[in-house]
């Protein structure tokens, strides 16, 4: 059944993006990029990678898709049509696509436990993690603790690109912006927004502490922790959410969750182990793999949370 | 009964697709797409029933917020003035 | 104590200082902050070759895991070289940057420009220390995204397209990387470099690891524009403001040299790049075909940071040249023209920074008589000139002696034939540019202009006695370099 | 007791299936951008309600059950926010002529 | 003929990731190359997934009584790799909104028309 599923979705998956190349009106093919993302995070369930799928239908059909249409809104809608003949990237993607496939013959089967991918350094991770770390998600144990620099790496690129977007679009908080001002009669919206904000909030602390056990973690509840205020501004307006949460503290957060995660690194030094050696943080190591876990995933979720709304204010502030 | 379940929801994806390259207008494509996240929110709560893992409701959670919160934010982002009342406007709907 | 450290501060201590950057308000307290760090970092690298040449290749396990559990950061002579490299680089610019960034950028955005230099700064020392093949690629996506944001700060807007231009293909680059990694992933089961090594040997006959290679290499040729991926380069060298193209030209694209020479030799080694995917043969017709028709197009260009761009793609060729031999003298000769390139390279783009300090533009025509006015700049370009084309007593003789020495060793004489066609053409280019300069009368109304500040030439002229220093003794560098293709030979031939 | 819970919840299930079916049916086939509202919101609430209290009934009284009923009751507030929000703004975008494309038939 | 079958879930993959790939080369707008871009990554990320799955296994989240998990490293990798997509998208995007305010066009042949007349 889960085959089948799997099977269903890809052809969907493709469908989506024969429909993605062919359409002309980019506001159209943004929704449909939005869909071919919600469909890959669906697919990531089916293949069991839960982690990945909550984080891909935040990114994907969330932020992504909104800053997709916000570019849109800020520039124009039409393609035009080609004027060269596209003859030549044909060939190159023929090309590289004939190569692949190639590459493919040799491959173990898709699910064949016997793969060496499974049977080397992933199966340790998964006998040895419970005992060395003590954490039941495994991914959390292995992104926070194994490759944890890679993760410091992460929040670094992401830390990146809102000092890139910062330097490009910069804030205007006056004037009209294409988030307009006109909010004031919409009483759906704010009712909801009113019961919504505080329930999501608690929701992405829940994320945040949870992701030992299930999926979830910094990022994820970074990502929702942005999205509750991403619909606090829609309903009260910009000006009222950066009264609430100004730009100027955003950067200081987005600086200080970096910050945090490297604090870690080199108070574990400073203790005597290893950089991101969390073990040498507490008397027990295992206590210490917790404490260290349980920080930077904080530095992580504060530095997503404030990077996405600086992205968001970064683009819906433009003028038009 | 799962399986038929969710079957349909495949079904209606599909279905959620088509009208999704159709369109013809934006607000099509948008509903489109807040149809297909519904539907995916209830693929994922049946897919952990299906699996024995039931926990990981998390992300269907997950989903319906984000689902929403895009969708609001595009018809915002894309077209400011929508939003205020609409009392005022003599829309003739489609056509 | 601390100096078990180094290979894991030599990154995390530019990398943690950039947000600290963010938050600086003051322009200068901003550049203060960038200037200290990067001499730390200077530091710390020079401290690290006098380690891996005390005591061989250093292994830094990351989080105390286990080589294949964990990331590990590995340092041996070759990465030793290029730390030096770039951390050198860095710590000549920013003494230049504080004037030049002043001029060329807005206010309000200096400190995100040195949060961004410290960040690329600190992702390509990265890509050199690390010996895991995914941190690479996180290390890789750290120095471009930030390279992107560099570009596109400069003052045209040309820029905005420049840096597009890059973002486009360093994506497509890095995701052929990532294929890459993905597919030796699935035949070996890990991701440590080393590792991956010792278990492709059983598998290293399968259409997949073909496959990976490709991708995987293809990938980096993007990085480090070898000859037709190099279609980015031109662009983003011409219209990033002066600091920027001078520390890409001396760093970006020798980092990506350097993870090539990782991947043929380390990684894959020489049995299965050379001998049965033929890369050598490719390489070579590449970097021959990169060295003559860059430099040709090199000479027919008015604006004189495209002509150098230009001339940066053909020089690149003379490496690879070097490393498609896959002898000890080849690579040897590849490393230490990449050493010397980048001293040069920066050299030439610091000092087209000062003249365009005071002119506003590096368009050949604007030029016109410019050495009367400013004499010591325009000294320091012909003396960078000299070096390009390859002349006695400058580094740039020594390093193509030593390409002419590995391929006559060879057996590939026509080679050297057409090193020695290339440097005419270098001459060719430079000479219009000193032509230019020295011989021509300023036309009426242009603006009368006075020598470049002190901290601007000092760290040109720097570059430049390094470089007439290694011209008359290169033994040190040559030294560095033979021990490290050594070792890269060594780990090639399994 | 239990065999009771089971045709319950295999039965909400079902009509849940149903109503998603019929939902989707109307998505495609009716005319214009209004009605096909509509049929959404039949899928919105009805079906993915039905679905949900189905699979209620078979978590039993556990965390499951309470994440369930948290979802019920978002989207119960979601669906239909989000609906009117789109017909607002398509009645106020039609004034702007957004359509792209004559609609087909 | 099961050696094929073994394979088309990934012959399917390349094939999106291929669209991703040529939306990207082959179109002029500066837009669809930054959604090319977006596709071709998330192919991609399918592609590793894939690479995880175990068949029998489950989300690897330790509990009693169930011994066959996914692959946990390629998760946490494509993790990784979804943010740095993200940020990339960002500042892809950012850059169009630019160019257009400095163009007036997001169309890269009629850039290339606006350079070469300069």
């Amino acid at each position: 059944m889960e085959n089948l599923i799997n099977d269903v979705l890809l052809g969907l998956l493709m469908i989506t993006g024969f429909a993605i190349v062919r359409m002309k009106s980019l506001l159209g093919v943004t929704m449909l990029t939005s869909i071919y993302s919600l469909l890959s995070a669906s697919l990531f369930v089916v293949l069991d990678a839960v982690d990945v799928a909550l984080t891909e239908a935040a990114i994907g059909a969330g932020i992504a898709t909104v800053l997709m249409v916000a570019t849109v809104a800020l520039t124009t809608d039409e393609e035009k049509v080609p004027r060269h003949t596209p003859l030549l990237p044909l060939l190159v993607v023929m090309a590289t696509g004939a190569a692949l496939i190639y590459g493919t013959l040799d491959m173990p089967h898709h699910g064949d436990p016997l793969a060496p991918a499974h049977r080397y350094v992933a199966d340790s991770y998964l006998h040895d993690s419970p005992v060395e770390i003590g954490v039941p998600n495994v991914v959390t144990s292995v992104l926070a603790s194994y490759r944890g620099y890679d993760t410091l790496g992460e929040v670094t690129v992401i830390f990146t690109a809102a000092a890139g977007v910062l330097a490009l679009l910069g804030y205007r908080t006056r004037g009209r912006n294409i988030e307009a001002a006109g909010i004031r009669k919409q009483v759906v919206l704010r009712v909801i927004a009113k019961l919504f904000f505080p329930l999501i909030l608690l929701f992405a602390l829940y994320v945040q502490f949870h992701g030992d056990y299930g999926p979830g973690g910094g990022f994820q509840a970074g990502v929702i922790f942005a999205t509750g205020f991403i619909l606090y501004a829609l309903a009260f307006g910009l000006g009222t959410a950066q009264r609430l949460i100004p730009s100027q503290l955003l950067r200081i957060l987005a600086a200080a969750g970096v910050l945090i995660y490297a604090a870690v690194g080199l108070e574990s030094m400073l203790l005597g182990g290893k950089f991101l050696e969390y073990r040498v943080l507490a008397d027990d190591p295992i206590a210490g793999q917790h404490l260290g876990i349980l920080l930077i995933e904080l530095g992580v979720g504060i530095t997503v949370a404030s990077v996405m709304l600086i992205i968001y204010y970064g683009f819906v502030s433009r003028r038009h | 009964m799962f399986i038929a379940v969710s079957s349909v929801i495949l079904i209606a994806i599909a279905v959620g697709l088509v009208r999704a390259i159709r369109g013809p207008s934006l607000y099509d494509r948008v509903l489109a797409a807040n149809m297909i996240g519904t539907l995916t929110v209830l693929m994922v709560a049946i897919l952990g029933f299906m699996t024995g893992r039931p926990e990981f409701l998390d992300i269907a959670l997950v989903y319906v917020l984000i689902s929403f919160v895009s969708t609001l934010a595009v018809l915002r982002v894309h077209n400011p003035g929508a939003g205020t009342t609409a009392s005022s406007v003599k829309g003739s709907g489609e056509q | 104590m601390l100096s078990t450290h180094l290979p894991a501060l030599q990154v995390v201590l530019p990398l943690a200082s950039a947000p600290v950057c963010l938050l600086l308000r003051h322009p200068r307290h901003a550049w203060a902050c960038a200037l200290t760090i990067s001499w730390l970092v200077l530091a710390i690298a020079v401290m690290l070759v006098q380690q891996v040449a005390a005591t061989g290749t250093i292994s830094y396990a990351i989080g105390a895991w286990a080589t294949p559990w964990g990331i590990e950061y590995r340092i041996d002579m070759a990465g030793a070289l290029m730390i030096l490299v770039v951390a050198t680089i860095g710590a000549v610019v920013l003494p230049f940057a504080g004037r030049s960034i002043q001029q060329e950028i807005r206010k309000k955005h200096s400190g995100l420009f040195y949060t961004c230099f410290l960040l690329c700064l600190a992702g390509l020392l990265g890509i050199v220390v690390t010996g895991d093949a995914f941190n690479l690629f996180v290390f890789l996506e750290i120095s471009s995204l930030s390279s992107y944001v560099l570009i596109s700060l400069g003052c045209t807007r040309r820029a905005l397209t420049a840096a597009f231009q890059y973002l486009v293909m360093g994506t497509i680059g890095a995701t052929f990387i990532l294929i890459g990694v993905g597919l030796l992933y699935m035949l070996t089961g890990t991701l440590n470099m080393v590792d991956i090594s010792q278990r492709l040997t059983e598998v290293a006959d399968t259409r997949t690891i073909r496959v990976a290679f490709a991708f995987v290499t293809v990938g980096v040729s993007i990085k480090l524009a070898l000859f037709p991926l190099h279609l980015w380069l031109p662009n983003a060298y011409t219209f990033a403001p002066s600091v920027v193209s001078a520390f890409f030209a001396a760093t970006a694209t020798k980092v990506g040299i350097y993870v090539l020479l990782r991947l043929f030799f380390t990684v894959f080694g020489i049995g299965f790049s050379f001998v049965a995917m033929h890369v050598g043969e490719i390489m070579m017709l590449l970097a021959a075909a990169a060295m003559m028709v860059a430099s040709l197009v090199a000479i027919f260009q008015n604006n004189v940071k495209r002509m150098l761009a230009y001339s940066s793609v053909a020089q690149i060729g003379y490496i690879i040249l070097g490393i498609s031999l896959a002898s000890r003298d080849g690579v040897a000769a590849g490393m230490i023209h990449l050493f010397n390139h980048a001293l040069i390279k920066c050299a030439l783009f610091l000092s087209l920074g000062c003249i365009f300090l005071r002119l506003g533009s590096v368009e050949l025509q604007d030029m016109r008589g410019l050495a009367k006015r400013m004499p010591w700049t325009m000294a320091a370009f012909v003396a960078g000139g000299l070096s390009l084309i390859g002349l006695p007593l400058t580094s740039g003789f020594i390093s193509k002696w030593y390409l002419v020495g590995a391929a006559l060793t060879d057996g590939y004489w026509p080679l050297a034939v057409l090193i020695l066609l290339s440097s005419l053409l270098a001459l060719i280019y430079i000479w219009r540019v000193v032509e230019t300069a020295y011989f021509q009368v300023p036309g009426a109304g242009m603006p009368l202009v006075k020598e470049a500040p002190a901290s601007m030439l000092i760290p040109a002229w720097l570059l430049i006695g390094a470089n007439f220093y290694i011209g008359v003794d290169a033994s040190l560098v040559s030294g560095i370099a033979h021990q490290a293709a050594g070792i890269l030979i060594e780990q090639g031939v399994r | 007791m239990d065999m009771v819970l089971a045709v319950l919840s295999w039965s909400c299930l079902l009509g849940g299936a149903i109503f998603l079916l019929i939902g989707a049916l109307g998505v495609l086939r009716f005319p214009d951008f209004y009605t096909r509202l509509h049929a959404v919101s039949v899928c919105d609430t009805l079906g993915a309600g039905l679905v949900l209290a189905g699979l209620m009934l078979q978590g039993g009284f556990s965390l499951v059950t309470v994440k369930l009923l948290l979802m019920f009751y978002f989207m119960m507030f979601t669906g239909p926010t989000a609906v009117h929000a789109l017909a607002q703004a398509a009645m106020q975008g039609k004034l702007q002529a957004v359509v792209d494309e004559h609609e087909p038939e | 003929m099961s050696e094929l079958l073994g394979h088309y879930n990934y012959w399917i993959v390349i094939v999106l990731m291929m669209t991703g790939f040529y939306i990207v080369i082959a179109r002029p707008n500066l837009i669809k190359k930054v959604i090319g871009l977006f596709i071709f990554q998330t192919s991609v990320f399918i592609f590793f997934i894939s690479i995880a799955k175990v068949e029998g296994g489950t989300a690897p989240i330790i509990e009693e009584g169930i011994s066959v998990y996914s692959n946990p490293l390629p998760h946490v990798l494509i993790l990784t790799a979804i943010v740095v997509g993200l940020a990339t998208t960002a500042l892809g995007l950012a850059l169009v909104v630019r160019i257009r305010e400095a163009y007036g066009t997001i169309n890269e042949d009629d850039i290339h028309v606006q350079d070469e007349e300069r």
